[in-house]
């Protein structure tokens, strides 16, 4: 700190502050000058001091400074802390339903919901979206039939989540008791 | 005059009425009663016409008791009573009342200090979407998650053999509406008559029921057969054939409401 | 200043800044705590430093704390120099009547209508419900008598209004003038 010593009618700096704070918005530095009754060179000293002084000491504040204007507002290193306030994560455990709907469409990406419905047996609209809002699976294209439906593949924050680095580490899955392999590409003409 | 200097709205009851009138007066609360403070108390009383309702009964309960205290002071000292007499009661309400208008004045003080204190609006963030945290995945989960599908779907399929990728068969309907239809004419054509539920018991599943009933509609559409119910509640019977009025004027009536149609 | 050395990941003070200057309005602790990801009692004590660093600098800012909330405030000091050029909606003071209903309803509470209507001699159903559309008073439950009259309380933002951390920083209720005279068994418990 430097010597801005406190005395009993507060400082430059603390007046500049508090109008600062209080605007909000850019202030003009020929309306701060005018308020604080002081030369526009005085202003230019002091609001470069609090500058610095906020910059030295990672404050929260920093002074935003564009054309005539200046405005207080908050420093850019402190973003993720006020979005944490902001916006807490939410923790959600995933539903029975939404892990089976993942698993399908883990192993045997790329896959249209069609396909995973048809292989879990029943409607995935719900399961399918609330996974895409999670961020654990994603659009990953068009399948090239009729109607064009989309394609799912799950994300890198899937990876993540599961602690693994690709899809090849995903544990391989039990054989299936009857030795044919299930083949998507034929189930869909079992419908006619 | 004194009591010209009150205006009533000024004031928010008879305690704080009286109350500053024994700050005008400078007079301890205790040497009020026979005083010229009454008399300046009534006077206000008398002097405004205008007051609403419940300002005058307050303020007429203020001054009964103000005049009672009054007619007591002018006479010989009864005993002494049992209960607090209305003039120690008075006093000690207006004392209670006393403390908490000072400490009014005193919040105000506060009240004035935090005047000068200013905050701002909240910053307008652009907040990027939602994060979850997702808390229990596991890969051990995620591969149950999946034989657990696979081991409920041979349970879904007609054959149990099969597994549920296998070609499976899809038998035709056992019951068609135009089998029911046929069936159904036959059968009322040649009894003339026929209970509705008897329409239904060749029907073994409720797809099956669901087909007679369609047939049944159908039947009715074409106008090969029709309806009666003679009672609400009673059983309904399918004859067979167009329904035909009996006598003339309904007859008419019909012709016209189908010349109108 | 104290050693709050600057470093590349920023100071704790500098993200409770960030925050309470993009939140404006009163933060909860237990809300600061979470997005901070840390302690209650080291949240108290960096908010103490903050605090007491504003007040000796005589910075433009001041946290105002009441309840379990923290606001980042203008200091009164500065309060003309804010006055003067941008006229802010300052708060409206209250009127005489509805300062002595908040009062008995301070110092009393949890009280009826009908306890402050005998104190103050008139009745107060007006002020009661003009305190409670202005957040300073609020139901606090039932009475447990004849009729379940509603009981009041004062409210966070009644310690707002007064620019005070709690119930207790209330001034006290004067002595009543004449000690002896005469049975002030009730008014005794006035005195928190």
């Amino acid at each position: 700190m430097n010597g801005d010593a406190p005395n009993t009618e507060g400082s430059l700096k603390g007046r500049i502050e508090a109008i600062l704070f209080v605007a909000g918005e850019a202030v003009s530095m020929k309306d701060l000058a005018r308020a604080l009754q002081i030369s526009n060179d005085a202003l230019k000293t002091t609001l470069d001091a609090i500058s610095s002084e906020y910059d030295y000491e990672q404050r929260g504040f920093m002074l935003k400074r564009f054309g005539d204007k200046v405005q207080l507002a908050t420093r850019p290193l402190y973003s993720e802390d006020v979005l944490r306030l902001l916006q807490p994560v939410q923790q959600q455990s995933l539903s029975q339903a939404a892990m089976e709907t993942l698993a399908v469409v883990a192993y045997k990406q790329p896959v249209t919901r069609a396909e995973v419905e048809q292989i879990r047996g029943v409607k995935c609209d719900y399961s399918l979206q609330s996974l895409t809002l999670k961020g654990l699976i994603q659009e990953a294209g068009r399948k090239d039939t009729i109607g064009r439906p989309i394609l799912y593949g799950t994300t890198d924050m899937f990876l993540s989540h599961f602690g693994i680095q690709s899809l090849e580490d995903l544990p391989p899955l039990p054989e299936p008791e009857h030795n044919e392999t299930p083949d998507f590409g034929e189930a869909e003409e079992l419908i006619p | 005059m004194l009591t010209q200097e009150f205006r009533l709205k000024d004031f928010d009851g008879p305690l704080d009425l009286l109350l500053t009138l024994i700050g005008k007066a400078q007079i301890d609360i205790r040497d009020i009663f026979v005083s010229e403070i009454t008399d300046q108390y009534l006077e206000i009383v008398r002097s405004s016409e205008d007051l609403n309702m419940d300002e005058s009964s307050d303020f007429l309960v203020m001054a009964a008791t103000l005049l009672e205290i009054k007619s007591r002071a002018m006479l010989p000292k009864p005993p002494a009573p049992e209960d607090e007499d209305p003039e120690t009661e008075l006093i000690r309400r207006l004392e209670e009342y006393k403390l908490f208008r000072e400490t009014a004045e005193n919040m105000k003080q506060f009240e004035e200090a935090s005047r000068h204190v200013f905050t701002k609006l909240p910053e307008e963030y652009p907040l990027p979407p939602q994060e979850f945290e997702i808390t229990g995945l596991t890969l051990e989960g995620l591969t149950e998650a999946f034989i657990r599908i696979w081991s409920r779907k041979p349970a879904l399929d007609d054959n149990p053999e099969s597994n549920h990728y296998a070609p499976r068969n899809i038998r035709r309907d056992s019951h068609t509406v135009q089998e029911c239809m046929l069936e159904l004419i036959t059968a009322v054509k040649k009894k003339k008559r026929m209970r509705f539920e008897e329409a239904f018991a060749g029907a073994p599943t409720r797809e099956a029921v669901v087909t007679y009933f369609l047939a049944v509609l159908e039947l009715l559409k074409l106008g090969q057969i029709h309806l009666q119910q003679k009672a609400v509640y009673s059983g309904i019977e399918l004859i067979y054939g167009r329904y035909r009025p009996k006598k003339e004027e309904d007859l008419l009536n019909a012709a016209e409401k189908e010349a109108a149609e």
